[in-house]
């Protein structure tokens, strides 16, 4: 239940929007001799990150605007929101204490669960 | 009336004045006000109300909250109010409960379930994995449906839950979970800021442990517990930005600070004090900036031989009981401790007039002043010492004690303790639930012995007993800190906050000492210690699991199912992951901890769910004209959330007409003389601006570029995968202005796209989308009466089709009321589409009846217009395409533009996109003209099927019986069809032989029209 | 098939059949305004703000989720670049005349909404609370000021929300709802009203519908 | 590996269950194998049991980075049924529905295979017509299907509420008796105690952290407890299928996404079968144990944090209560998420790639359990003949490029 910060209308919960998947994916000029493979890349092909993600969202239901944001998809932690084409600012992920992100001991989560000793934090 | 013969005098925040009474399996009992079930129970002397769900051991009351794993029941008088599962040690008492025992048959004394407890040696964890595996089917028809029977727990409901529950929405700054002193000076704190507060508190009353103490022996700056309490909820309720909310669990931390409350608003009230304007529960989702948790702690049980007996109880438990609700649990109390707590609670209970009958501390040092204090009380004490054993059956009545050696094994000797209650304590655990589901990381506790917050994730702090602090002055100023730095975080101020002196400090739980299980004289296998007492594991279970691997506390969890109760093991976890420890020898801090998920505690569905159930469970959308329509015998369909007329059954002929008879007649007359259907739901997008056309250009599969004002062209949309996604009809307004329709099914998935191609894609492109749906209400005449009709309907309008062409528009009035008229048509038939201002639309379409009585109008339906287009060999997205068609599948080639891009283009000629043997969409004709195709019959190349797997050419989209071509009619999507023009198939018909059939073009008003249609027409029939 | 004769144009309003109701006094009061001209306005305000004001009679709201009130004229904003203009009916067509002429060289596109939406008042010391059941909205009086708009979901249902003004607590909110949805919202507000007496309203429910499949059998 | 049966579990209980041993041996990894799978999951133990039992392949490990059975193995709602529309899946899911039915013999262990039903509710015509055709297909591919009216639901299934005057009305179903629910966490230890017990190498707390590569083929993996050499890694990672693909470089056309799943308070029997719905979005059945257990929606969203949003959930209970009103006052007492891995046409990937020795079985999206045995057993044969077998080739990464899907949204509609 993420809050996001529409760039128009400020905080609003996530019920408002409409998810539209993974951002900078330009569309390729339409090119005669463009391969199968080129536009399966551009259909297809998607980096799906564990970690920062740069992702298309829109205010469905207030001001109808597409933006987009930056976020951690191992903890859901959202980085940063920009306008549709605005270049991504640099951010720095939280990240997990586990290469994965996940808990060595028990169901993964994003954050460990248990302090390990020795363990900073 | 019978007597509480364990009700204690002057004791309880209870109101004694009043008696109310209450049913126990069939039994009355009288109890007070501010009661809960368990306590009016134990101040009748009830200990044993349930039994266990495995081996159906009798089972009491080991906690007195929601942390109790055992004394479940069933409350409700009535069917469809029944709540199986509820706690008795939260549910609170009210005029004329009505609870009965669960999970037992004939009776909860006697229960043949019982039998079990007999085989349990043959029933260890897991047994069922190693055994009834016989052959395919013996598992489904043989043991598991034994299986099924004995397990579960409490009776579902009857369907028709009478009750009322509600959702609402708040965001605040500070969020306090936990009514206890920590909680309540967090609150104080983050009230006097002025930030908005929302306070919750699980149970009836604020005051959490502090209403678990003598009251004699308490002050909070002078004041006794209740009245301080008291005061200090006063002073928050004067507080406008502070909400409390009592009877409020929080029971789910989820992302962002989202935290689910859950309320129950009446839970506590006899079925006719409900106040009908009220729900029966409140579910609040909280926005809060920050959280304070504050939780308190969780006492843990002993792990020994026979630990499970009614009447042992913690001992935190057994001080609720008496100071909270005036119960006195036992007359002649054992208390068996690993801490001090137990000791306390001794000394308590000897005070309240109890006898004690021993205290067994397993530790060889104890704090000199409680020694002192118990000789200065009389109580025997047995140092060093553990209880090997218990007898009693519906409640306990003797210890068996020993000592412990040095060396962690049991001596010689000892002693048989009568006693009628057990309070044990293994210590306190701080509550961390809500801190691990908000993903914030543990850290072990040595001294404790216990998890408590380490890492937080997000915006929150923990205070009190939830955050390992348990001296009550530190949990007081630590409780008034988290107040102050949470609203602080949250941009308030609140300056200095007295923390209230404290007078009578307890000593606090001072040194524990674990053992996982305690030791005993009697052999391993004969051993009956319970760790998670509501689905009876043992630490035989467990120490089996580890011996066969499922050592992982994740895996011996579900190998043994411990923790997987109602309770989820908020009392018994721990010792559960002390027992892997020690049985790994591994520091507990390596094991683990199994995942806390949401919710706390069971929540109710319906309160999940709110108020959106029922009528309010999806909208029902409504055209303009849709009373009409219920009024004149229209079957609805749904088409996403609108509700489209199907048909329109005729009332006045004999026995009313049926649904198929309708749809022939309402098919029949909107060709042979005049039809109206209601087409306001289908979507219209406003296009406007500059580069409109170059727009609809690239949306589109054809050009858009040479449409003049006045005139309308269909289109196809795909997806970027080439794929049919929508169809409609777009009129040119002006030169950069178009009315687009879609499909009614995917208007609003058209729009969102649009925008994201012109918002994302093209933002270069001058142009505007606005939904105009429900600005017009569309009434669509067809048939070859309409021109006359339109020429009555509208203010001096020309309708002739002559004239007016085909796919042009005009604007016109009606009645002087502006409309815009199309010559479009999904039937074939002469046809025009009035759109006007939504708001005459009721006016319109009755206008449109009365004046089209005399060309015989008949309204009609989705379906009837399904079997009109499709007697024209039209298509509708979503029927005859499924998102793998394409224009070519479509043979609809013509409308593929060859030059310039547009959404989709590219995937057409990928190689499979391209391959001409694909599916397309051909007409089906039976060679029996009666004989009407299931939509779905599959196409066949041979009339007999071999055995499965049989090669499959495709299948029917679309079937009907058109009464104006006397016969049935099909479309289907077949292998090369377009190649199979003529051809002979064959169609599956259930499980019944195929029928032959011819493969034809698809528009059959045409094929009738050249005479190419093979079959006479049956005029006979439907005459 | 007629049955009643059909007089002169009427227009009805979605919620026609449905009475203004209230809870007990002092807490809430549910109606359905009457006809008003509704525009959706589609402009770059950066390009034709000031050519919106001379046609108008009022500015754009010069901030996000604010509103710009001159009489009986008010301009709400809904996105960037999309504003919803309210207008007296009978202004209805000098509105558009004027807008048309003074926007004929910027972008824009200026579109009748007057039947697309309909505007439900929902008004008394208790309107925040209520609509606070059915949307995430913060209402909060610190966050929600007169004056300010937002889009959001109302149960199930879009809409607009209006804080047209407040006095002691009493605030008076405008929800603009699509037509087809108009039904729905309104029975949701009365259910959210119950805690302070509102009248239970009946959602249209029951529609017949078939209750089997009926594809196997066309003939 | 012991045997299990009743005769030892008497004596055993009588011998205070001494002699039973470890399921499956805690393998420490070794410097290399033969091959190496990624993801102890279902699958990828499904994978190992075949290698070594079809393929002599035993020189191989197993590597899960938490626990045996952690990912979606041991959080899905175990509906296992074969009805989907295309020949490919019915090949793939029917060969599965078959293995299954011998598993508990054939492993030694008991995995709860029960053949109680499951019902897919059409609530409109659209809905009636596509599940129609999928009978029609199904029947014709050798699926157990048939069509059930309203009336014939209700009876096979009593507490649905098939109320005409209902928002969504259960207008018919399509049921296959043959589907129904096993015990998740059995599968996964009864696969790995039989694969262990022929050698293969189950190591678990081991996290695959990089794939080395030479000239475009696999010679490596690295992992949190060091380098094993291997020239052949299969990757069965499910949720985290495209993470271990980008250690090789490649994209693939997968999103992984929070799938929630619930269960109500354990409760005497009342459902009697598995019912789901696409409609109104619910699924649910009962277990053995007598919790009811619902599955959610899928968030939108990508998420790898193995949870979901409420309002899901929320929803999700309003649904039930639609079609279920005798649920109305049970409690929810748990509720969890997965991570799933969704390609955009709802089928499977089950394919070699462009890096040599690198194998990938994933995207089985929402509904890869019922398909666990006959997806090792086809990637199996994949992994050690280095060419997809009949059942697997219509899975390959190649129709992507072609365009040849195998679109299964309509069978793939509910998450399940
Ligand atoms: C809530 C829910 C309900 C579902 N319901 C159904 C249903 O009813 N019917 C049905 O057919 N399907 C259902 N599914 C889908 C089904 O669970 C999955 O498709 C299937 O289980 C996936 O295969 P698996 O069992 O091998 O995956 P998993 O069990 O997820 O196995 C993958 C393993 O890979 C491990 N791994 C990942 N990365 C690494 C690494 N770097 N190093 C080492 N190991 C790694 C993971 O820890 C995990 O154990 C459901 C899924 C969910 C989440
Ligand atoms: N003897 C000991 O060693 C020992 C150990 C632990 C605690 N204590 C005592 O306990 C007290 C601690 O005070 P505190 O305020 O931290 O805890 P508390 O136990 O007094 O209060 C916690 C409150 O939180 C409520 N609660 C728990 N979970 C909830 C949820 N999910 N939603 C809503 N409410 C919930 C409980 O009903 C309880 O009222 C002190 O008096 C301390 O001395 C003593
Ligand atoms: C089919 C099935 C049935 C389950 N039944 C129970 C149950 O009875 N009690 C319980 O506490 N959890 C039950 N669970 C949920 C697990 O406890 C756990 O939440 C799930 O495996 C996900 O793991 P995690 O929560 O540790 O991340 C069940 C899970 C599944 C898949
Ligand atoms: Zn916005």
């Amino acid at each position: 239940m993420f809050v996001i910060t529409c760039p128009y209308c400020g905080e609003r919960d996530l019920t408002e929007f409409a998810y539209g998947g993974e951002a900078h994916i330009a569309r390729p000029h339409w090119r005669e001799d463009m391969s199968d493979a080129e536009w399966a890349d551009f259909l297809f092909m998607r980096a799906n990150p564990k970690g920062v993600l740069a992702e298309r969202w829109m205010h469905a239901a207030g001001c109808r605007r597409f933006f987009n944001m930056l976020r951690n998809t191992a903890t859901d932690d959202i980085l940063a929101v920009y306008r549709i084409g605005e270049t991504p600012p640099k951010v720095e992920a939280r990240l997990p204490a586990t290469p994965s992100g996940e808990a060595p001991l028990g169901s993964g989560n994003d954050a460990v669960k248990v302090i390990q000793p020795g363990e900073g934090g | 009336m019978a007597k509480q013969p364990y009700r204690v005098a002057k004791r309880g925040l209870i109101q004694r004045s009043r008696v109310i009474r209450f049913t126990f399996d069939g039994r009355s009992y009288p109890g007070h006000p501010g009661d809960t079930l368990a306590s009016a129970l134990l101040a009748n002397g009830h200990h044993m109300l349930a039994r266990s769900f495995k081996y159906h051991r009798p089972r009491g009351i080991l906690a007195a909250g929601s942390e109790d794993p055992v004394g479940l029941v069933t409350i409700g008088a009535e069917a469809t109010r029944r709540d199986p599962n509820t706690r008795a040690a939260e549910q609170e008492l009210y005029e004329g409960l009505v609870a009965n025992a669960q999970n037992c048959w004939p009776s909860l004394a006697t229960d043949f379930g019982a039998v079990n407890d007999a085989f349990a040696r043959f029933m260890p964890a897991g047994f069922y994995y190693k055994t009834f595996k016989g052959p395919p089917g013996t598992w489904t028809g043989i043991f598991e449906p034994i299986i099924r029977a004995a397990a579960g727990m409490g009776r579902a409901p009857e369907p028709g839950d009478p009750d009322r529950y509600e959702a609402v929405n708040r965001h605040c700054d500070v969020l306090v979970v936990g009514g206890g002193p920590a909680g309540l000076m967090a609150a104080l704190a983050a009230g006097r800021s002025g930030a908005r507060v929302i306070f919750c508190e699980e149970t009836a009353r604020l005051g959490g442990s502090a209403l678990a103490r003598d009251p004699e022996g308490l002050r909070f700056d002078g004041t006794p517990p209740a009245q301080w309490v008291a005061d200090t909820e006063k002073e928050l309720a004067a507080m406008e930005e502070v909400t409390v909310l009592p009877r409020t669990c929080a029971f789910g931390y989820y992302a962002n600070n989202f935290v689910g409350l859950w309320e129950k608003v009446s839970d506590h009230l006899p079925e006719e004090k409900r106040l009908r304007h009220l729900p029966r529960q409140r579910l609040w989702r909280v926005r809060a900036r920050q959280v304070v948790l504050a939780t308190g702690a969780l006492e843990r049980p002993l792990v020994f031989h026979e630990n499970d007996r009614p009447g042992i109880m913690l001992s935190g438990a057994v001080r609720t009981f008496l100071h909270r609700y005036g119960v006195m649990a036992g007359k002649r109390p054992a208390v068996f401790t690993n801490n001090d707590s137990g000791w306390v609670a001794a000394f308590d209970l000897a005070r309240a007039g109890a006898e004690i009958a021993a205290i067994v501390d397993i530790r060889r040092e104890m704090a000199p002043e409680h020694l002192a204090e118990a000789a200065r009380l009389g109580i025997p004490i047995h140092a060093s010492s553990t209880l090997v054993g218990t007898e009693g059956r519906r409640r306990i009545r003797q210890i068996e004690v020993r000592p412990l050696r040095e060396d962690g094994t049991v001596g010689e000797g000892g002693s048989k303790i009568a006693c009628d209650l057990l309070a044990v304590s293994g210590g306190w655990a701080p509550n961390v639930a809500l801190f691990s589901q908000s993903r914030g990381k543990l850290r072990w506790d040595a001294d404790i012995a216990a998890f408590k917050p380490g890492l937080s994730w997000q915006r929150e702090r923990s205070a009190g007993a939830a955050n390992g602090t348990f001296a009550l002055p530190d949990v007081l100023a630590e409780g008034a800190r988290a107040g102050v730095e949470a609203a602080a975080a949250a941009g308030f101020a609140s300056g200095d906050v007295a923390v209230p002196e404290v007078e009578g400090v307890e000593p606090g739980q001072g040194r524990i000492e674990v053992m996982a299980e305690l030791p005993s004289h009697l052999p391993a296998h004969r051993r009956r210690a319970f760790i998670d007492l509501q689905d009876d594991v043992t630490a035989k279970d467990l120490r089996l699991a580890v011996q066969e691997g499922y050592s992982a506390v994740e895996h011996a969890k579900r190998y043994t199912t411990t923790g997987m109760g109602t309770d989820q093991g908020k009392v018994v976890n721990l010792n559960a992951f002390a027992f892997l420890a020690a049985e790994r020898c591994e520091e507990p801090v390596r094991i683990g901890t199994t995942t806390f998920r949401q919710p706390y505690k069971p929540v109710t569905i319906a309160a999940l769910a709110g108020q959106h159930i029922g009528p309010h469970f999806a909208p029902r959308r409504m055209t303009p004209m849709h009373a009409w329509h219920r009024r004149h015998g229209a079957v609805f369909e749904p088409v996403g959330d609108w509700l489209r007329p199907r048909a329109y059954l005729r009332a006045d002929e004999q026995d009313g007409e049926d649904f198929y008879a309708a749809v022939q007649r309402e098919a029949r007359t909107a060709r042979t003389a005049c039809g109206v259907l209601d087409a306001s739901t289908l979507g219209k997008i406003d296009v406007k601006g500059p580069d409109a056309r170059e727009f609809l250009g690239r949306v589109y599969t054809n050009a858009w570029s040479k449409l003049a004002p006045g005139m309308c062209r269909y289109g196809l949309m795909l997806g970027e995968d080439g794929m049919v996604m929508d169809d409609g009809v777009t009129a040119c307004l002006a030169d950069d202005h178009f009315h687009m329709t879609t499909t009614t099914g995917g208007a609003a998935r058209v729009l969102a796209k649009l925008e994201d191609y012109l918002q994302t894609e093209w933002p270069e492109l001058k142009v505007f989308l606005t939904s105009v749906t429900e600005e017009w209400a569309v009434a669509s005449i067809c048939g070859p009466k309409s021109p006359a009709l339109l020429a009555e309907l509208l203010d001096d309008f020309d309708p002739d089709p002559e004239r007016f062409k085909f796919m042009a528009w005009r604007n016109a009035t009606m009645s002087g009321i502006p409309v815009r008229v199309f010559r479009i048509s999904f039937t074939g038939e002469i046809s025009y589409e009035i759109n006007i201002p939504a708001t005459y639309g009721r006016w319109m379409w009755r206008t449109v009846l009365e004046k089209g009585g005399k060309y015989g109008i008949t309204p009609y339906g989705t379906e009837a217009m399904h079997l009109l287009r499709a007697e024209k060999g039209f298509i509708i997205v979503g029927q005859d395409t499924d998102g793998t068609v394409t224009p070519h599948d479509l043979r609809m080639d013509w409308i593929v533009k060859k030059n310039g891009d547009f959404i989709g283009k590219r995937s057409l000629s990928r190689s499979d996109t391209a391959r001409p043997d694909r599916r397309q969409l051909v007409g089906i004709l039976t060679e029996d003209p009666e004989l009407v195709l299931e939509e779905g019959a599959h196409i066949l190349q041979r009339r007999n099927e071999p055995e499965p797997p049989v090669p499959m050419l495709g299948h029917v989209t679309s079937s009907y019986y058109s009464p104006n071509l006397g016969r049935s009619i099909a479309l289907a999507l077949v292998e090369s069809g377009g190649r199979r023009i003529g051809e002979r198939l064959f169609a599956t018909k259930g499980g019944l032989p195929t029928v032959p059939v011819r493969v034809t073009e698809t528009d059959f008003l045409t094929l009738k029209a050249k005479g190419q249609l093979p079959q006479p027409p049956r005029e006979a029939l439907h005459g | 098939m007629a049955e009643e004769r059909v007089g002169p144009p009427e227009r009805r309003l979605p919620l026609f059949r449905r009475q203004a109701i209230e809870g007990a006094p002092g807490t809430i009061k549910l109606a359905e305004l009457p006809f008003a001209a509704k525009f959706v306005l589609r402009l770059d305000p950066a390009a034709g703000e000031a050519a919106f004001r001379q046609a108008a009679g009022l500015d754009l709201p010069a901030a996000p989720l604010m509103s710009v009130v001159n009489g009986e004229r008010a301009v709400l904003w809904l996105g960037p670049d999309e504003f919803l203009v309210v207008a007296p009916e009978a202004e209805a067509g000098e509105l558009a005349e004027a807008l048309a002429a003074g926007l004929a060289d910027t972008h824009h596109q200026f579109t009748e909404v007057s039947n697309y939406y309909t505007a439900i008042l929902v008004e008394g010391p208790k309107a925040r609370q209520a609509l606070m059941k059915l949307t995430t909205l913060d209402l909060h009086p610190r966050a929600f000021k007169p004056g300010m708009v937002a889009g959001s979901n109302f149960g199930h249902a879009q809409a607009y929300l209006w804080l047209e003004h407040e006095e002691e607590g009493a605030a008076r909110l405008r929800l603009y709802v699509r037509w087809s949805m108009a039904e729905y919202l309104w029975c949701a507000l009365a259910e959210a009203g119950r805690e302070w007496g509102v009248p239970e309203q009946e959602p249209v429910a029951g529609e017949p519908m078939l209750t089997e499949s009926v594809t196997s059998r066309k003939a | 590996m012991h045997g299990y049966n009743v005769l030892r579990l008497l004596r055993e209980g009588l011998s205070g269950h001494k002699g039973w041993q470890p399921a499956w041996r805690k393998a420490e990894p070794k410097a290399s194998y033969d091959a190496v799978i990624i993801g102890g999951g279902g699958h990828g133990l499904a994978t190992a049991y075949y290698l070594a039992r079809l393929h002599g392949l035993t020189n191989i490990a197993v590597i899960e980075k938490g626990w045996i059975g952690g990912g979606n193995a041991g959080r899905n709602t175990t509906i296992i049924r074969s009805n989907y529309l295309y020949d490919a899946s019915a090949a793939i899911y029917n060969h599965a529905l078959h293995l299954w039915k011998g598993l508990s013999r054939e492993l030694n262990y008991n995995i709860m295979m029960s053949h109680r039903g499951v019902l897919n509710l059409a609530h409109d015509e659209g809905e009636a017509r596509q599940l129609k055709r999928r009978v029609e297909a199904n029947r014709l591919n050798g699926v157990q299907a048939e069509w059930l009216e309203a009336k014939e639901v209700k009876a096979f299934c009593p507490p649905i509420s098939i109320a005409p005057e209902a928002r969504y009305p259960v207008i018919g179903a399509t049921l296959q008796r043959d589907g129904g629910v096993n015990r998740h966490d059995a599968v996964v230890w009864g696969f790995a105690r039989a694969a262990s017990a022929m050698g293969v190498d189950i190591i678990e707390e081991c996290e695959v952290t990089g794939i080395e590569t030479e000239k475009g083929a696999v010679t490596a993996i690295e992992t949190t407890r060091g380098r094993i050499a291997t020239q052949k890694v299969a990757s069965v990672a499910a949720g985290h299928t495209s993470v271990i693909a980008g250690l090789v470089g490649l994209r693939l056309p997968i999103e992984s996404h929070p799938l929630q799943a619930l269960v109500s308070e354990p409760l005497k029997p009342v459902m009697p079968c598995v019912v789901m719905s696409n409609a109104v979005h619910v699924y649910m059945s009962q277990s053995s144990k007598g919790e009811l257990v619902i599955g959610a929606g899928i968030d939108p969203y990508l998420s790898y944090t193995q949870r979901g949003s409420l309002s899901i959930i929320e929803h999700q209970m309003a649904a039930l209560i639609e079609l279920f009103p005798f649920v109305s006052r049970l409690r929810m007492m748990r509720q969890w998420g997965g991570i799933v891995d969704v390609c955009p046409d709802a089928s499977p990937i089950i394919s070699k790639t462009d890096v040599k020795g690198f194998y990938v079985n994933g995207g089985w999206g929402t509904g890869g359990w019922k398909a666990t045995p006959a997806s090792g057993h086809a990637f199996a044969d994949l992994v050690a003949n280095d060419e997809p077998n009949a059942i697997a080739a219509p899975f390959t990464l190649e129709r992507f490029v072609t365009g040849d899907l195998v679109a299964e949204h309509g069978a793939a509609a509910v998450a399940h």
